[in-house]
């Protein structure tokens, strides 16, 4: 699966994009892999699929064909 | 087709780029109110360092069906004749432009609201990120809050 | 002694006046937000006359005294860190700029408000009179209501 | 006692500034005279005396110093 990473995310990351294998393919599992690997706090992100934001506490499933995007604080303006 | 709307620009927003757009609103003659907001980078100080620039960047596919969403919304919202939102990409600094928010009516009541309605929704759902760089070039990353 | 502001501006007030006015901004460092409101004069059709032009006159040293006042009175009542106001005098063609006022602070919150007080202000007591002008040339004299 | 004029006023008066004698040198006699020459009704009008609107049903007396007004609907911006 495809991650994109943006702001904040990709400078602690050191990449803007990763293809990442995770055993349950769903929105909880990717925050625990991005909290081991890279020790992003989940206050720290946002987490958007195809575009939209989604909750964090979800058990969302995510497709391979999903664009999944990791995402700091907003700060537009 | 929709014509694609160009929002984010390279840079700062110039005055003449804001001159330019309000002289282009001369020929809509149903018009008879404008209100623009600027979003101008401050000279902030954050501990003992001091902001320089704001280098933006942003998920563009996202930001802009973002963008979509607020301009369709706030056409129902609100009686506009018409509506842009430009905001500058990369380096902006310190009393440079780097939002522009221009609202048009027939009427002036519902102009101000209409505004701060756009300012508040690009700030809090548009995916732009910012970096703020310090006079000695240390850096931190911005927050709307 | 305060510096007499310049308000009144012969004709239309044009876009690269405008811009001039945002560029000379950028040295104000402590500024984040700008809000501008223009006034822009409108193709109205009256019966079966249509607007061409209004031709803008005033009772100069009240007009003046009024607006020293609604200055005063806006900085006391928000925080804003500079504020300008510019009519027209004389003719001012369907699609030009007749009125100009200029509101930055620090902040956003309060930069709308405080331009929507500032033209309601103008608009209710600063005595100017505009003829509007039709294009047949006859003429009625606008009022505001 | 000087008199100016503005907006559609000095349209009507057709002049800007007029020397008015008055018996009574107050607002409301300025009125009368105002009615009887020109047809200007009290509702058409607005009378500043020193640059501030007064009350068009006051009987402020007017002295030959001040600087008084009349003036039609306002209509800035």
């Amino acid at each position: 699966m495809k991650v994109i990473y943006f702001g904040k995310i990709a400078d602690v990351t050191k990449k803007t994009v990763e293809e990442i294998e995770l055993q349950d393919k769903n929105v909880k599992s990717l925050i625990t892999f991005l909290n081991e690997k890279y020790a992003i706090n989940l206050s720290e992100m946002q987490i958007a699929v195809n575009q939209n934001l989604v909750s964090k506490s979800e058990l969302l499933e995510l497709k391979d064909t999903d664009e999944v995007a990791i995402l700091s604080a907003f700060a537009g303006g | 087709m929709k014509k694609k709307k160009t929002v984010f620009i390279e840079g700062q927003i110039t005055s003449s780029f804001i001159g330019n757009a309000i002289a282009k609103h001369q020929t809509k003659t149903q018009i008879g109110a404008h209100n623009i907001f600027l979003g101008q980078v401050r000279k902030d100080k954050i501990e003992d360092k001091t902001v320089k620039a704001i280098d933006f960047s942003c998920y563009q596919e996202m930001a802009d069906q973002k963008l979509d969403i607020i301009r369709e919304e706030t056409f129902e919202k609100y009686d506009l004749t018409c509506m842009h939102i430009y905001h500058s990409l990369g380096k902006v600094e310190v009393g440079e432009v780097c939002l522009f928010v221009f609202v048009s009516a027939p009427h002036r009541p519902q102009v101000y609201e209409a505004t701060e309605y756009i300012v508040n929704r690009v700030k809090e759902e548009v995916p732009i990120f910012g970096k703020e760089i310090f006079e000695d070039a240390s850096y931190q990353w911005k927050t709307n809050v």
